[in-house]
């Protein structure tokens, strides 16, 4: 059966939405396994209503680059190490910017030989090359920096920013020029000077922001598939890579913002970043091999917990945080969720400190448990919420005699599934002592004062996304 | 008009009748102030202040010699002499059934106005001495429990080890009960109280405290807010049922009191007995023969290893704000009871507002 | 209607309310999803697989740009396959106990 | 100058991109006036564009039409009472509705005079009559109902979905014939049992519904100009009727999920609601005369209000809400808003109940003022909240002298620009007596439990859009 | 491209594509808006008066389209002009006190 | 090996070093625990409860001569007679310089643990009886002012008048100042808090009370957590700096110490005038000569109609938890101290851990 234009384009018009409706499935934690299934239906649909459109008569190359890509692809996905998903990520990108350079190149190609130029078109064409060809070797260059072929570091060299801008005005003059002859000389220098400019635009920016990067090319991977599709005529490619042009964009700035970067810095690789006094909170983290999260994250852990444990410390009275925390405590209850108030015999500043604040805020004594009671509690709870505690928490005591807290008890927080820390910096508690427990795998800090923090737990609960 | 404000004579009272601030007022309303020399000393108000206000020092005899005499306790049979016939009395008269000390102001025709006998009504809770000074008692006892308790009140999860909350039980939650219950509440006891009134449950909620459930078969609501006398059966009952909740407590406050009737026993010595040594019954029933058996009226005795605290006047613990409170209660009644003639100001009809005709003593029975 | 309008300028529609759409529709992702959501927008930009399946399978187009083709087809369909199937391995993490 | 079809198409996307820019400046209120403008921006830009087109050709009646309702439009609107909007909108719908049956019917009678019929175009015609007759009744019936002009209860009658559903079809029916054959007579039919379906589906709602009414009529009037946009083949109406058709209807979501109704109830007039046992605390008010209004509906005035004053009584005892009201106080004080705590001699029910629940909270002493002190600051409040408070703030105190609480002082709540009360039903307080302060034009009722609905204001404080 | 598209299916992509940006475009909005953004979408939806434009000013339709088309370019009006200024008033009403 | 836990003769004390529960688990490591008939008595622990949890009652002598002594307060000379020669003593010594009674101790072979050389380490925070008493003290410091002020401490508006709340001053921000804090704040009094240390200012915050800012100059910041004197320019700046805010306060609580020296003198006899009077002073520096020079040790005086509290052992007032936090402390400390061996426990090198290294006394200078 072969489908008409129109059939063709109603089936496209599908796998757009399809298309649409994955990429918001993705964006929370109970729709995104949905969403993923969404995307892989419309891409199955966009791909088969391709193959039976009338403009595919010959399948042998077909089939054995998609078997091939299918194999090499699954492989890839399959094998890869958790940790080193962003590299792959990265490799992927640059295999959409070589084929939006190949197709560009090879509809030019075919189009002469048809006889079928005009400026629009190789406009059109111009621009899905050069932007195919920066995210390929954009994209490479990310790769090697991941994996550690490139070194991570930031590079900065004088006149970085106008070397990259002679070279895309160069591009840009010779698109011009390919546009109104038609030369297949300019087409390959622009797309060499393109190649170049994706080297030079990435070199420069160090490891630690190459998440953003990574989610930049695909941007970059989406406005090449949308120029492809102006070149094609094709809406559907114009439609996804407006999509991921677009949402790509948006993401790599809502990603800069949760890590209090500037968004200008990250593009312009050192654009006078690290110029002012202290790092971020989450940069030195990073810098630690600390993971940091959001409060989004522990929510999303919390909302569905058996039981979650609060171990509350000195941060929480400084941030007067018990009214809040008590509000958290009824949220949770409200969902089912068994909460219990773990107190260290010293957390605080005074003895009984937290024991006078929970009070203050009204918590049920039932709830608040001491050290030994609550210990062998820790294993069987889901989420641990550690409230401007530090050292009550810190496995140093137990493990690092030279540390001056050794020998003190504490409460054996890291042995719950997932711990979050809410405080405001990476800096030590009362006796000066980094936290052990920051390096465990299942713990991550969420930065900012414990009252805001906690609040805006407390929304998120309430809320519940749209 | 005169008004005298005398010192209290009663054994260990420490309160006055009206504090400089309000004698101010008073004068600027016309009255003229007499005030017995010395008779703010105890409750904080030096003689200079009252001056200061526009109030006349003067003897016992002069402050009694008045048209209007302001009083906290109970005249005696002395202070009924030196009293001016014809004149008014606003005061407590702490009398049920004879007595011969009112029979002595009737008969001098006095007018005399008890102020336990407000009526509980929202617009003369202004004027009722019962609740300002209850309040106060409720306040006072639980300091003097917390005062008492060889314990913590709070929890305290320390390095050296962890103290449990006091288990406090309240008996009784009228004005005193809930404002031991809430100050209770405010030192981080684990609070607990029972009333035989069944309104009282919202109420006890309403501060955080947990109410006792009993089931009696009858309810102990009475007339005008105040309880009313359960039968004997139900009685015993409540002692039953109680028991166990009581047994359990460190520290009991027992508040429950019927007008002109002895107080109900709450806690029997059996509970005492059961109870945790060095725990504390503070009864704020002594005067009316106590919630506890055991309590000895004006006494802090220890029984069983119990402490039982049996004072009967509260408020004179905390006299300053207590006089304060009584001197602003009598200020608002005089507010409906006179007002500005040519000469000075004008006592009203005292049986046309209810409330005076409520308070005004007919006979002496 | 008459005249045809120029089909750049309806592709040029889609294209700007596509951006409108592309705009919105990431805005509130939880911070735990942000590499997922790279990954499948990843996924998903393999879209220029058809771009690469008309050029490979047009016979008429010369056996040059067949082979042009066929090399996009083959470097799409890894990113595509891969691009799935890794946003389904990191979401599997996601789930949760019960 | 004659705009090319091509340089028109490129207007009217400029003039769909403003309208979108536009209805997303109005969901926040700095960006609301400048949303305003581009909306305005765009149909100057989408007339002007329609004008230099080649289609129009004769402009006697264009101008005629534009002079006459520009004025009446702008008269109306300058003249109308603030409190009068919503029949105002609803009457602007109306004329939408009309206007759309009236292209209709007009594109079928110019088309067929040019032979220029087909079925599918004859279904677009279809759907944009129907939908505008619905949007024109509907809007008619909502404006008399808003006007005071119908009784503005709910109209219940038995068998009235039935009726509906069999009106729908029975039109739904004459449409199809109509796009098959053409017949003029079909086409009226049709028109007429959708004004019918307009009337039946508005009568039954009560006046308590009716502003998410009239966001669905104006969800309604968008699809309709879709559907016009189809018939014409205009890609600009096709966009602003769909963007207000489904904007519209999310509107009336979030609208009913913000006054806590279903949708479903609203639009379904009394689909089984009040079908429980007694009356819901909402109607009885109604019955009585008192306004109820909702969580929002008092966060709107006090998020901008200058002063707002707290009346806390029993109830906020009861609900136990004073940890909520302190963050209420809070946020209110974030926004800059000036906060006061009224405590009445004898709130609650024993001396300083308020006291004690307020510092618990940790609510600063100097935001709590005695009556004596507050009364004077009453008639310089722009909102007070009267939290679970009842005889404190009983006018009867002063003016009913057979009540039992007469001669009490009370707080004087009533002499403030708004006063919203919290709490659960229309029963009275301790002393008995029915408040009225409850019947005074600036009191409104918002009922449930005070802890929740201070929460829901809270929640309402913070959401606001990202 | 050899054949053309049906300009109906364009018109549906245009269609899909703006439903959902009117789905996303009014979430978060503060309810102190509602009804404000209720009347600019009222205005808004006077966008009919393009089309009675169109059929109140084509001659070739004869009289009685034509007065249809009056008709509808009026009331389209009324709702246009209304809608914004009374939109602007209510937004007038924003300016904080202060 | 035998511990031994005597009575405190010291007049006024109620504490005993050593509770049933805590008896319980020494004798569970193989102690033999010899208790002093009546020694828990005060506190609320009778001697059954002892013998329950497996000690031997003994007299006087008995409970001294033992391997392990546990007190709670200094002996005196006639206790260090009945002490085994060899033996551990481990408890106060309240001593600073020469010390006789030391000196016999340590001439007599014993070795001498001073539970107030405890360093002020986060491992040993569970084994220091300072702050575990301390924090005692700082509570009951309040539950006294409270006790002893004519007016209330919370705030209450009521329809007798409002009384405003106490405004309570504490001065010392260490152990027992934060607790004195701490408890004020519950009460509802208005609570301002001064200490010289620097790092007070956020601990005070975060208690929600206020801190007060002076300028001093230099910082007060000692060694080991403690302060340090401060020179006499800054002490006279300190003094008139807080002079108003002293004098504008109803209740003021003083922690202020340096270890073996004089308490700072940090409320003036100018400032004890200046005050309302009815205000209470407690200070909890009476022992070591008082933070204001009026206060008499042990005594209730009142000089210029203020009230000043010079009580100087406030843990007595509460023994049941003080002794328990006491008997917990030292419980603690014999973990680091014992280990299981053959024959029950055996002592370890007390010179190897730092913790006993710092608290064994070498000499009595
Ligand atoms: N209980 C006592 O009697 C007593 C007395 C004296 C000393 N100590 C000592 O104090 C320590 C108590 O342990 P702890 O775990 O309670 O406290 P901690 O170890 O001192 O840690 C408190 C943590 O809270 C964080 N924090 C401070 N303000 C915050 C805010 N506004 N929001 C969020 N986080 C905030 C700090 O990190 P950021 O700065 O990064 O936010 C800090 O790491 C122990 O070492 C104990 O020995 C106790
Ligand atoms: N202060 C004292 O010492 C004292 C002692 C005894 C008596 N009283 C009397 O008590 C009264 C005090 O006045 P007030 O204004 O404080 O109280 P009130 O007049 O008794 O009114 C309390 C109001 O709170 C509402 N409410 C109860 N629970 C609620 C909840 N969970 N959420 C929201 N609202 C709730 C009730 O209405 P719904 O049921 O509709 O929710 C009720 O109308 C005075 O009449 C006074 O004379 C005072
Ligand atoms: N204007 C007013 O509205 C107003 C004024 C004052 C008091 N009141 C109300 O009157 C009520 C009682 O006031 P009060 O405190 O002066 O009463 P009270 O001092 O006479 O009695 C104290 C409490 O003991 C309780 N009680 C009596 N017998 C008991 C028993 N056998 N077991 C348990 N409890 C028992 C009573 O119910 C009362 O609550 C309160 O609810 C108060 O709110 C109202
Ligand atoms: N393990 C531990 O970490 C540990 C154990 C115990 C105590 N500490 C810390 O040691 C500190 C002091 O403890 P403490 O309470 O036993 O001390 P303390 O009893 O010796 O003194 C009480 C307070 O008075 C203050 N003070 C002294 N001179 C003053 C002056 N002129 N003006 C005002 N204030 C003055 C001191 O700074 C101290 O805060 C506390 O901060 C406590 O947290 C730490």
């Amino acid at each position: 059966m072969e489908l008409s234009i129109n059939q063709q384009a109603l089936a496209y018009l599908l796998s757009a939405i399809l298309f649409i409706l994955g990429l918001k499935g993705l964006t929370h934690p109970s729709t995104a396994r949905r969403g993923n299934v969404y995307g892989m239906l419309g891409m199955l649909i966009a791909i088969t209503a391709t193959l039976m459109g009338r403009d595919v008569q010959s399948y042998g190359f077909i089939i054995a680059g998609v078997a091939a890509g299918a194999v090499i692809g699954s492989i890839l996905a399959a094998r890869i190490q958790m940790t080193a998903m962003p590299q792959l990520v990265a490799a992927l990108h640059s295999f959409v910017g070589m084929a939006a350079v190949l197709v560009g190149i090879g509809t030019f190609l075919h189009h002469r030989s048809a006889d079928l130029l005009n400026p629009v078109l190789m406009a059109e064409i111009s621009a899905g090359v050069v932007i195919g060809a920066i995210t390929f070797t954009g994209s490479v260059i990310a790769f090697g920096k991941l994996q550690g072929l490139l070194s991570g570091a930031q590079v900065k060299f004088a006149g970085q920013h106008l070397l990259n801008a002679l070279i895309g005005l160069l591009a840009v003059a010779l698109a011009v020029h390919f546009a109104m002859t038609g030369s297949l000389l300019s087409l390959i220098a622009m797309t060499l000077l393109a190649l170049t400019l994706g080297v030079t635009l990435i070199i420069p920016i160090g490891g630690a922001d190459m998440p953003v990067i990574i989610s930049m090319l695909n941007s970059y991977s989406g406005w090449a598939a949308a120029a492809t599709g102006f070149t094609l005529h094709n809406n559907l490619l114009i439609i996804v890579g407006a999509l991921v042009g677009c949402s790509g964009a948006i993401l790599s700035f809502i990603m800069c913002r949760a890590m209090n970067r500037s968004i200008i810095n990250v593009i312009f690789g050192g654009f006078g970043s690290e110029s002012g006094g202290g790092e971020s909170a989450g940069a030195q983290a990073a810098e630690k091999g600390v993971k940091s999260a959001s409060v989004e994250d522990a929510v999303y852990w919390m909302e569905d917990a058996g039981k979650v444990i609060i171990v509350p410390g000195y941060g929480m009275a400084v941030a007067q945080a018990q009214h809040s925390l008590k509000e958290l405590m009824e949220l949770l209850q409200g969902r089912g969720v068994e909460v219990k108030f773990a107190i260290h015999p010293v957390a605080g500043r005074m003895p009984g400190h937290m024991n006078v604040l929970l009070a203050e805020a009204d918590i049920p004594y039932d709830n608040v448990l001491e050290m030994d009671e609550i210990n062998p509690e820790f294993p069987s709870a889901d989420v641990v919420l550690v409230v401007g505690a530090n050292d009550v928490v810190n496995p140093a005591a137990k493990e690092d005699k030279s540390s001056p807290i050794y020998g003190m008890p504490i409460l054996e927080a890291g042995r719950a599934r997932q711990v979050y820390f809410l405080k405001r910096s990476m800096r030590p508690g009362y006796s000066g002592v980094d936290n052990l427990l920051f390096y465990q795998d299942n713990t991550s800090l969420v930065f900012g004062d414990a009252k805001d923090t906690i609040e805006g737990m407390n929304a998120a609960l309430k809320g519940g996304g749209h | 008009m005169k008004i005298g404000i005398p010192s209290e004579t009663c054994p260990g009272e420490t309160r006055v009748a009206s504090i400089p601030e309000v004698v101010k007022k008073l004068v600027g309303k016309g009255f003229e102030v007499l005030v017995e020399s010395g008779a703010g000393i105890a409750a904080g108000f030096p003689d200079a202040e009252y001056e200061a206000a526009g109030a006349r020092l003067t003897d016992r005899a002069g402050a009694y010699d008045v048209d209007l005499l302001l009083k906290v306790r109970r005249p005696d049979a002395e202070d009924v002499e030196a009293m001016r016939a014809g004149g008014l009395y606003v005061g407590l008269l702490e009398s049920c059934g004879e007595d011969a000390v009112l029979s002595a102001m009737l008969a001098k025709g006095m007018r005399v106005l008890g102020m336990e006998r407000m009526p509980r009504t929202s617009r003369a809770q202004s004027m009722d001495v019962l609740s300002s000074q209850s309040n106060i008692a409720g306040y006072r006892a639980t300091i003097e429990a917390a005062a008492r308790y060889g314990r913590f009140f709070p929890m305290m999860m320390t390095s050296a080890g962890s103290a449990k909350p006091a288990r406090v039980v309240v008996l009784g939650a009228g004005v005193a009960g809930l404002q031991a219950i809430a100050t209770a509440r405010r030192l981080g006891a684990d609070v607990h109280a029972y009333d035989v009134r069944p309104e009282t449950r919202e109420q006890i909620l309403s501060l955080g405290a947990k109410p006792i459930d009993l089931d009696l078969g009858e309810s102990g609501a009475g007339e005008g807010g105040y309880a009313k006398e359960l039968s004997d059966e139900a009685k015993a009952r409540q002692q039953a049922a109680l028991g166990d909740a009581l047994a359990k407590a460190h520290v009991i406050i027992t508040t429950a009191q019927i007008p002109c009737r002895p107080a109900p026993v709450l806690v029997t010595e059996d509970v005492v007995q059961r109870m945790r040594p060095g725990s504390v019954i503070v009864d704020l029933a002594a005067a009316s023969g106590g919630n506890c058996p055991l309590t000895v009226a004006d006494e802090v005795v220890v029984r069983h290893n119990i402490t039982l605290v049996g004072f009967t006047n509260y408020p004179a613990m905390v006299p300053a704000d207590a006089s304060a409170f009584y001197a602003r209660n009598l200020l608002n009644l005089l507010d409906i009871m006179v007002s500005p003639g040519e000469a000075g100001p004008e006592l009203a009809d005292l049986t046309q507002d209810d409330i005076t005709a409520a308070m005004l003593v007919e006979s002496a029975a | 209607m008459p005249e045809a309008l120029d089909p750049s300028i309806v592709a040029l529609y889609v294209f700007v309310l596509a951006c409108f759409i592309g705009y919105w529709v990431v805005w509130g992702v939880t911070p735990s999803l942000h590499t997922p959501l790279v990954a499948l927008t990843n996924a998903i930009s393999g879209i220029v697989l058809i771009g690469a399946l008309l050029v490979a399978g047009d016979p008429n187009a010369g056996i040059v740009v067949q082979f042009f083709g066929f090399l996009a087809v083959l470097l799409a369909s890894i990113n595509v396959f891969g691009g799935f199937l890794v946003t389904h391995r990191m979401l599997s993490m996601f789930k949760k106990k019960k």
